[in-house]
């Protein structure tokens, strides 16, 4: 039978891609998003491991919220990058630095 | 009669809340600015003076009802004590002793005198400069008066403000970096006094300085509190080597602000020994009072050879006071040795002698930065090689600026000789060698000063600009004069000064030889 | 069997996961990403968790995803633009994933996880996973229920203050203008005089 | 099940979502010159909010445990909203000149006002999440509220990604410490920790929920976003998010750290003191080298947010209470500072460069008076408010063990001092740049009246600070 | 009701009057006034200085010691002003009196052309308070103020004529040579503090048998050193200041830059005797350390001959005087020594007369040669100036010891006195005062010779009226140019607009009186003091001291002027003035040749052995040498620019350095909460 043991390791492997993802990507804004979805999945899988190896709901409600405000998220994050998109015609990471020090 | 008002308080908030009409008043109007900033002044001197009855009449209440001996700090008149933050019991006590009142007696004296001298030379921004000056008497007077530490640091860092303000706006060309230097400088002592406060509330529970003064500590804790109090004051005072924020500031600021300064400021560290070190942590203080000792020596002699070499007047006189603040910290340090070593009388006369040391530096190096302004309103130089001969056309400015040169150099009759008279008396009783660099000042310090007053005052006209000198108006005359007398009263009449600060001074000496290793 | 399964999940989610990082072209990484949902959902049917299972998929692949390819089309970015130096910052990055890695396992402590039972699933006493979870989220969990809505309703507006504006130059039909417009302004009624010989003015 | 408590206990909040949907639907009804309404009404709002919040009814605790109403909670949101309502007054002028005094605007300010004071409320992991949610949406919406300004659309970019970043690093900590503790309940999980089942996974997570609240803050590491957001956004929105959320910020923290995992306190605390020291030392050096106004505060910000953990390293009630101070003292003080900016700037000249301020002394007396105040405040010189709660966060830690925590505080406040003493030099000793006009618009007497008043604030609260601290002190169970 | 007490205050508190109404209210008195009111008060002092020494002298009296006023009490320290008068004091009070009367007379001739007349007035009178304040003093704290005093007064007097570059930094040189000896002598204040508890002499007196011998002081580990020589050694520092002995001798020479008058009454008769004076006051301690007698004398041996040998290569008619002055001070110190304390005040007394009358003298030749000072251009004046002349050869003839002239029984008594001793260091001692009777004699006929006979070496030119009062600044600056002989200051030297001529009466009155105690005092007063017990009580001498030795042999003046006729030291004198006659009344040219044959000693001698270049290298260049590195060195660069602004620096570096991590680059960001991320977990891991 799979352990908790077996979930709790894919969800921290998909940690840490996401976490790779996140800064291997030095150009495209989007997918860091995916990444960034990708970490939420990671932490679904815990919640979701854990309700059930609890025994308890609650888990799996917070997965249900998480995915609500995940949604939300990149509404707002998409929105953002189209409004970055419209002012700099340019969603590249390694261009967007006029503000630094 | 006036044992039971609130003096203290009045000492302090009118010339805080003095300055609001002052601001008012604006610098379109400078002459009404003037007017109420030296009302105002002078009527707080008048208090203070009301207070000084109201002190003795209180004391000799006390002695009346032979009241019994409290112990340290605890015999304070005047007092006003109220809860000002009930969750750290921090309370806004006042009080004095004698001490205290010599103290705030300068405070007031030279504030007027200040304000009358900034009457002409400062043109620009009256109002704000006026103001500037009666906020930092009001906090000055705050710290003579403070019985509670933190009420006492609140005092003693506001009072950087107003001096930041006064240097880097009326300061000469370098005064953002002069003053720039004071503050952090300050600020970087005293912030290690905070903490040490701090660990006492943690020990005590209480910011009275009586308490503190009560409270048992070890010897690693007194070693450690010692040196965050050293900083502090040593910073204020100042001691070598963390002197050099006072020349510059002395050099940039303003007239009005370098007397403020000299005569009024530095004295708060020497307090701070007094009121601090000593009380709060004697082992330590003794234990490293060589420390102290050396660092006054070097002050005595060493900063007297740099001053012999300075180019500039102000940054002459700047060191000489360094020079002569050395004596009040030897004096201090040398007692506490003294009376550990079981010789009470020399301590007292020590402690007298740094006091008063104090008090007479107040004046003389007030006058002679006062005598500086004089000169430096006229020519706009503070080079001592634009000058020379201006006795000739200045007579009356050379006769005081000879008499306060004597004065600087220890003169008897004046007041500079009393407290360095006592502080080498003592001095030689805890070790004649360090008696006998103490009294080197008698060679060193008459060496710099009359080589200014030969290369400033005398001699032939040095050029047309001095040729064209007039002399000293009423007004600076009269700040002068003020001064003079002062120099010479307290030179030839010590003792009330001695009455004053005795019972005080006893207390302490008590205190001190008294262990509170834990 | 379940065990099977699990691993060949496992597999193919994280594999497309490491594709949705690695893949030049976003719109390939999308349907990768999508494609790892799908296995996710897979997983959670598998631990029983049935509605989160289709609820991601709706959610995500339904909503989500598609509004990330939309954006995708919509600024079209050249791929081949987007993957400059990727090669050069790969090991970094493949090191300190492999850095949190082993912290992260090593911190855990499988060796107690592994131990947990596997309880009874109290969901099916509860009638169905779903009934369980709506119990829970609509008695217990109803407060934050509510502040969810919130937030999408914020998501809403801002959203729509982000990105909506009004074009200048664009002719759109007004029906609220159509429908208020009065007889009068449809047509003109111009009186004139009668055309008629005068004497006098006959050229 | 429901009963009337909850609701009444929920009051406050359930009123203030009211008053947002009505404004919503208001300002679409209103005339852009009719805005104004719109600004007078959420400020309203705000108030009968703060009125209800100080009104004792209710429970302490609502929806069983998921909300949470006590004396902490009630003093942080009055300030929440207070400071809200300041940075509202302050802000009109400001959006009016740049076309940006949109209903979204008050709209989205006061959504996130009410995510800071459900987090503040917070009796649960999902509480927490979502309460920051609401709060980090509606700022990423604000950030980017200025459509036209490539700045701010970065700024938004940095802090959205970031904070998303961050956001899923805090929710992979919650799982663990749920999986740990078995709960997502605060009151269960402070249990189980103190009983210590699955310690190892606990503390796992544990790292994680720092992490998490170490962004919320702007501790180092995980302040990069702050300065960029700062400058980047409208200064009307940096004040928003340079002063209330700090507030909310601690209270996350009061509720996790404390409510929450105070068993296994020893770790978080060092974390904390680790990441307070590191905050400092940059918060403090980096700000030495800036030469934009928002962005130095932004910096100074960041070194405040290390004194402010400095008082809960202890984990002791004194030093909530002295943070919490802490925070009041200084979302108070960042409102003004970013007040007089929004006042000094004005339509096509963002007063934020600091060399904009040369020679205000003589410009603009009264404006370089507040702004010397404000500076003297936030570099801690008595006798101004910000100088007390630095005073209560070195109290609390200078005792044995932590001792060398105050003295690394204070020698950084030596080296934070320079920077803001060079603002008030800037404006007393400098002289007024070429052509720079009186920069203060007649208009706006109400905003120029308040301000006054809150810079004023700083000097009379320096003076009469006690009632407040005993405030703070009583609603964390501290008897004088 | 006249008491004592009332008296003694009147004899102090008149000069100060006259000095307070002449300086502060001198535009208002003007001259005749300021003279008149300063005079007064002196003759009035002098009056009852002679009074009250009558009463001393017939012990209508007694001893007198009173504290008047308290200067301060401070536990068990206090300090107050009190007068203790008894024959010694009664002495230098006379002493002091009388010459100041003198000069303040002299003065008005010799002044009256000065614009700082009433200033200068004021200043003498206000010496002759500090000096009568120093001398009746029964305490070491007066003592001090009266010693710092005169210090300052000197001072200004020095420089009075502020204009001259010479003036004002001799005066500088003067007050701090003479605050080196006071280093030493507050150190010894505070050191009979220390050991007595106590600063009235009274009390340190009584006890000082009983409390100084055993007591050591332990400076130097391993080295104690007695108390009473701690004591003594130290205050003696203070003496050599004041009295300008070896090696603290350099200012006196220099103080000639002040007004003539100041040079007589200050530089010669009284003040530079304040530290004979001490001395002699402080026997009851000198004597309880014989090592402190021995450095006493081998001190003033010193001086005796060897500033005797420089006054032979001068040419400043002062300056030759001012050196005599210090070897006769030398001799005075050599008897302090030989604890022959009542023969230094002896000495004191007749050398005060003679010295005086010395310097008037020179003073009178000097305004009759218009300030002109060197020798070389003088000569002749006999026929000039009569008075001058004669009185010049009476006080020469007392100098030079001529038997039966007040300076024979003096110096020969201490030369006997130094002969009897045994103390380490009298066989040197000896040697030297008896070469100084040479040494003395020849300069002074020399001075004589030059000054008086021979033929003239200066030209009266009668001047045209074109050329006068020419422009202020050049001649201002030139050397010898006094601002009220302008007139006279561009001329080549030894060139007279008119003849030079007698001084008129005020000046040559006083030469007058001054005279007729250098002749005849000592006859008259040397039985008592030297060998009578005038001075019991006063002077504490152990038993078998010198004195006692000679009283065994003493069969009146006429007796010591036969046995002085034999003696060693008449025929010394007599060599020298024989040499000095042969030279420099017949055979100028042996001079010359000397000084060619024995340039190298010539020359030392010229640089005064170069003692003053020495400290001025030293002690001048060196101090600001040691000033300028110390703060170069010390506070710019190390702690200004090293450590305050160097700390300042490395902040911004650092800064600089951080703002870089602040890319703008979204993935650092990123990277670094990573980072912070994977360093906490590893915290915790390594934690665990």
């Amino acid at each position: 039978m799979i352990s908790l043991a077996h979930f709790i390791v894919l969800g921290t492997i998909l940690f840490c891609i996401s976490v790779a993802g996140i800064f291997i990507n030095r150009k495209n804004v989007i997918v860091l998003l995916m990444a960034i979805e990708l970490m939420l999945l990671a932490v679904n899988m815990n919640f979701v491991a854990f309700s059930r190896y609890l025994g308890d709901p609650a888990g799996q409600v917070f997965v249900f919220f998480i995915l609500t405000v995940a949604a939300a998220e990149s509404a707002i994050g998409l929105a953002i990058l189209v409004v970055l998109f419209r002012n700099r015609a340019t969603i590249n990471v390694a261009e967007i630095d006029s503000m630094k020090g | 009669m006036f044992a039971n008002w609130p003096l203290l308080s009045l000492l302090i908030w009118l010339p805080i809340l003095g300055a609001i009409p002052v601001l008012l008043a604006g610098d379109k109007r400078p002459g009404a600015a003037r007017a109420i900033a030296l009302g105002v002044a002078v009527l707080t001197f008048v208090v203070s003076l009301a207070m000084l009855s109201g002190f003795n009449h209180a004391v000799a209440d006390a002695l009346a009802r032979s009241a019994p001996d409290l112990g340290l700090l605890k015999n304070m008149y005047l007092q006003e004590n109220v809860l000002w933050i009930e969750a750290l019991n921090v309370r806004y006590h006042l009080g004095v002793d004698g001490i205290s009142v010599a103290l705030v007696l300068l405070t007031t004296f030279t504030s007027v005198l200040v304000i009358v001298l900034g009457w002409g030379s400062v043109d620009e921004k009256v109002s704000q400069y006026m103001a500037a000056m009666l906020v930092l008497e009001g906090l000055m007077v705050g710290v003579f008066c403070a019985l509670d530490a933190l009420l006492f640091y609140v005092f003693f860092e506001g009072m950087l403000i107003p001096m930041f303000i006064l240097i880097g706006v009326w300061g000469g060309a370098r005064r953002v970096y002069a003053t720039l230097k004071f503050f952090i400088y300050t600020f970087f002592g005293s912030i290690f006094m905070l903490i040490g406060l701090l660990y006492l509330y943690f020990k005590t529970g209480t910011f009275e300085l009586a308490e503190l003064a009560q409270v048992s500590l070890s010897a690693q804790e007194q070693a450690w509190l010692f040196f965050a109090f050293l900083i502090a004051f040593a910073v204020k005072v100042p001691m070598w080597p963390v002197h050099t924020w006072l020349p510059d500031a002395h050099v940039e600021a303003p007239t009005g602000g370098s007397v403020v300064l000299a005569a009024i400021m530095l004295k708060i560290g020497g307090y701070g020994f007094i009121r601090f070190s000593l009380p709060i942590v004697p082992d330590a203080s003794t234990e490293y009072a060589w420390v102290v000792i050396a660092m006054s020596l070097i002050a005595v002699v060493y900063v007297g050879y740099v001053a012999l070499v300075q180019e500039d007047m102000k940054k002459l006189i700047a060191y000489s006071s360094i020079a002569h603040m050395g004596f009040v910290t030897l004096g201090i340090f040398i007692s506490l040795a003294l009376a550990r070593g079981g010789n009470a009388n020399g301590a007292a006369i020590g402690i007298q002698g740094a006091m008063v040391q104090m008090i007479s530096h107040g004046f003389i190096s007030g006058a002679m930065f006062a005598s500086v302004g004089v000169l430096y309103d006229r020519l706009h130089t503070r080079m001592i090689r634009d000058y020379g001969g201006v006795v000739n056309t200045m007579p009356r400015f050379a006769t005081f600026f000879v008499l306060f040169a004597m004065a600087n150099c220890g003169l008897p009759g004046t007041s500079g000789f009393v407290g360095e008279f006592w502080v080498i008396l003592a001095a030689f009783q805890h070790n004649p060698l360090v008696g006998a660099l103490a009294a080197f000042t008698l060679i060193i310090g008459a060496a710099y000063t009359l080589w200014l007053v030969k290369r400033v005052i005398f001699g032939e006209v040095a050029n047309d600009k001095v040729a064209q000198l007039k002399d000293m108006d009423a007004r600076e005359t009269f700040v002068l004069a003020t001064l003079a007398v002062a120099v010479l009263l307290f030179g030839l009449w010590p003792q009330p000064l001695g009455n004053l600060m005795d019972a005080p001074i006893a207390e302490l000496v008590k205190h001190i030889v008294i262990s509170k290793g834990a | 069997m379940t065990q099977i399964l699990f691993y060949a999940f496992a597999a193919v989610l994280v594999a497309s996961a490491l594709a949705v990082i690695t893949l030049k072209n976003s719109v390939h990484a999308a349907l990768s990403l999508v494609l790892t949902f799908f296995t996710a959902a897979g997983i959670w049917i598998l631990m029983e968790a049935e509605f989160l299972g289709l609820a991601l998929i709706v959610v995500y692949v339904g909503a989500v995803m598609v509004l990330f390819l939309f954006v995708v089309m919509m600024l079209d970015i050249k791929p081949e633009s987007m993957r400059e130096g990727f090669i050069r910052f790969l090991p970094v990055g493949v090191i300190v994933a492999v850095i949190m890695l082993v912290e992260m396992l090593s911190l855990i402590g499988l060796k107690s996880l592994q131990a947990v039972p596997l309880p009874e699933n109290p969901a099916i006493a509860a009638g169905g996973n779903t009934a369980w979870l709506g119990k829970a989220l609509f008695t217990q969990f109803l407060l934050p229920f509510e502040i969810a809505a919130l937030i999408l309703t914020v998501a809403l507006i801002a959203a729509v203050t982000l990105t909506l504006r009004k074009r200048s130059g664009v002719r759109t039909q007004k029906p609220s203008e159509q429908v208020l417009v009065q007889r009068n302004e449809r047509l003109r009624v111009v009186k004139m005089a009668s055309e008629g010989p005068k004497s006098g003015d006959a050229a | 099940m429901i009963s009337l408590n909850d609701i009444l206990t929920l009051l406050p909040e359930s009123f203030l979502t009211v008053a947002i949907c009505a404004l919503l639907l208001l300002d679409l009804f209103l005339k852009p010159s009719q805005r104004s309404v719109t600004h007078y009404l959420s400020i309203v709002a705000l108030a009968v909010t703060g009125w209800l919040v100080l009104q004792h009814f209710g429970t302490p605790t609502a929806f069983g445990g998921m909300f949470v109403r006590d004396g902490i909670a009630s003093i942080l949101k009055v300030f929440v909203l207070l400071t809200s309502a300041l940075v509202f007054v302050y802000a009109r002028p400001y959006l009016r000149d740049r076309g940006l005094f949109v209903g979204e605007y008050y709209v989205l300010c006061l959504f996130a006002v009410l995510g800071m004071m459900l987090l503040i409320s917070a009796g649960n992991l999902v509480m927490v999440y979502l309460g920051l949610e609401l709060l980090a949406l509606s700022s990423y919406a604000l950030v980017a509220l200025n459509r036209d300004s490539p700045l701010s659309s970065e700024a938004a970019m940095k802090y959205f990604v970031l904070g998303a970043l961050a956001s899923g690093m805090l929710l992979y900590g919650m799982s663990m410490i749920y999986g740990a503790s078995g709960s997502l309940d605060l009151a269960t999980i402070h249990k189980a920790a103190a009983e210590g089942t699955q310690r190892g996974l606990l503390l796992f997570g544990v790292v994680f929920v720092v992490v998490g609240l170490a962004f919320k803050f702007g501790a180092a590491p995980f302040h990069m976003w702050l300065p960029d957001v700062y400058q980047g956004a409208p200064t009307a929105v940096t004040a928003f998010i340079g002063s209330a959320p700090k507030l909310a910020a601690f209270g996350m923290a009061y509720r996790l750290l404390e409510s929450g995992l105070d068993g296994v306190g020893g770790h978080w605390q060092l974390m904390l003191a680790v990441l307070a020291v590191l905050s400092l030392a940059i918060g403090n050096i980096a700000a030495i080298m800036q030469s934009n106004l928002k962005r130095m505060l932004a910096y100074s910000t960041i070194s405040h947010v290390g004194f402010l953990f400095l008082g809960l390293v202890n984990g002791q009630p004194e030093g909530y209470a002295a943070a919490m101070f802490y925070a009041i003292s200084y979302a108070l003080t960042a409102a003004v500072a970013f007040g007089l900016i929004l006042l000094l700037s004005r339509a096509g000249f963002e007063a934020e460069e600091i060399e904009d301020y040369k020679g205000l002394g003589q410009r603009a007396p009264w404006y370089a008076f507040l702004m010397a105040l404000t500076m003297f405040s936030l570099a801690g010189v008595p006798p101004l408010f910000g100088f007390f709660g630095k005073l209560l966060v070195l109290k609390a830690v200078a005792v044995p063990g932590t001792l060398w925590l105050a003295i690394t505080g204070a020698v950084f406040a030596i080296i934070g001092i320079y920077y803001y003493l060079r603002i008030v030099k800037v404006m007393y000793f400098d002289d007024p740049a070429e052509g720079a006009a009186a920069i203060v618009k007649p208009a706006d007497a109400p905003m120029r009246a308040v301000i006054s008043i809150n810079a004023l604030a700083l000097l009379v609260l320096g003076l009469t600070w006690g009632p407040l601290y005993g405030w703070c002190a009583r609603a964390l169970g501290i008897t004088p | 009701m006249i008491t004592p007490k009332l008296i003694l205050l009147v004899i102090a508190l008149a000069p100060l009057f006259g000095a307070i109404v002449a300086g502060l209210f001198g535009r208002q008195v003007g001259r005749a006034g300021a003279h008149t009111v300063t005079i007064a008060g002196v003759a009035v002092s002098f009056l009852l200085s002679c009074y009250v020494l009558y009463q001393e002298s017939t012990g209508g009296w007694g001893v007198f010691n009173e504290n008047l006023y308290t200067w301060f009490e401070i536990g068990p320290l206090s300090a107050h002003v009190g007068f203790l008068v008894d024959r010694l004091t009664a002495v230098m009070m006379v002493v002091v009196t009388s010459v100041s009367l003198l000069v303040h007379i002299y003065t008005i001739g010799y002044m009256h052309e000065d614009p700082g007349y009433q200033r200068f007035f004021s200043y003498i009178s206000l010496f002759t308070f500090s000096m009568l304040m120093l001398v009746m003093s029964n305490n070491f704290m007066q003592l001090f103020f009266g010693w710092e005093a005169v210090g300052l007064v000197s001072y200004l007097l020095i420089g009075f004529w502020f204009k001259r570059p010479t003036a004002i930094f001799a005066n500088m040189k003067a007050f701090l040579v003479n605050r080196v000896g006071d280093f030493g002598f507050l150190l010894g204040i505070a050191a009979v503090l220390f050991w007595f508890g106590s600063l009235d002499y009274a009390v340190v007196f009584k006890s000082a048998d009983a409390v100084l011998p055993g007591k050591t002081l332990e400076v130097l580990a391993g080295h104690p050193w007695e108390a009473a020589t701690v004591i003594g050694v130290l205050l003696f520092i203070g003496a050599m200041g004041k009295s300008a002995q070896v090696p603290l001798h350099v200012w006196l020479p220099d103080s000639m830059e002040g007004p003539t008058p100041i040079s007589a009454l200050i530089h010669a008769a009284t003040m530079v005797t304040a530290g004979i004076f001490m001395v002699a006051r402080m026997s009851p301690l000198y004597e309880l350390s014989e090592t402190a007698l021995s450095f006493v004398m081998i001190i003033g041996a010193t001086t005796a001959l060897f500033t005797g040998l420089i006054g032979i290569v001068q040419n400043d008619v002062k300056r030759v005087v001012a050196y005599s002055t210090l070897s006769q001070l030398g001799y005075m110190t050599v008897a302090l020594g030989v604890s022959a304390y009542s023969a230094a005040i002896f000495h004191l007394m007749t050398h005060a007369f003679f010295k005086a009358l010395l310097f008037l003298g020179a003073g009178s030749v000097i305004m009759a040669m218009h300030h002109e000072q060197d020798v070389r251009y003088m000569g002749g004046l006999k026929k000039y100036m009569p008075i001058t002349f004669i009185t010049g050869w009476i006080g020469t003839l007392a100098l030079t010891g001529f038997p039966g002239f007040s300076g024979f029984f003096s110096k020969d008594a201490i030369i006997e006195a130094v002969h009897e001793s045994h103390r380490f260091g009298s066989g040197y001692a000896y040697f030297c005062v008896l070469i100084g009777v040479f040494v003395t004699a020849l300069y002074s006929f020399r001075l004589i010779y030059l000054t008086y006979h021979g033929k003239e070496r200066f030209v009266v030119e009668h001047k045209d009226p074109a050329h006068g009062h020419g422009d202020h600044a050049n001649h201002a600056r030139a050397e010898h140019a006094d601002d009220h002989a302008d007139d006279h200051g561009h001329h080549a030297p030894g060139h007279l607009e008119h003849a030079p001529h007698e001084s008129p009466w005020v000046v040559t009155l006083p030469l007058i009186l001054l005279a007729i105690p250098s002749a005849i005092i000592g006859w008259l007063t040397i039985g008592p003091m030297l060998f009578g017990d005038y001075f019991a009580g006063a002077i504490v001498v152990k038993e078998g001291g010198p004195l006692a030795e000679l009283a065994h042999e003493w069969h009146g003046p006429w007796a010591m002027v036969l046995h002085g006729l034999m003696a060693p030291p008449f025929w010394l004198a007599l060599a020298g003035f024989a040499v000095a006659t042969y030279v420099y009344m017949f055979n100028r040219s042996v001079a010359d040749r000397a000084a060619t044959m024995f340039a190298p000693l010539y020359r030392l001698l010229q640089n005064k052995y170069g003692i003053d270049d020495l400290y001025f290298a030293v002690f001048a260049r060196g101090g600001l040498k040691l000033g300028r590195g110390l703060w170069r060195g010390g506070d710019v660069a190390v702690i200004d620019d090293g450590i305050v602004n160097g700390s300042a620096a490395l902040v911004r570096g650092i800064a600089a350095r951080v703002r870089r991590v602040q890319s703008g680059y979204l993935y650092h960001y990123a990277f670094a909460m990573i980072l912070g991320l994977i360093v906490l977990l590893a915290g915790l891991w390594l934690a665990r």
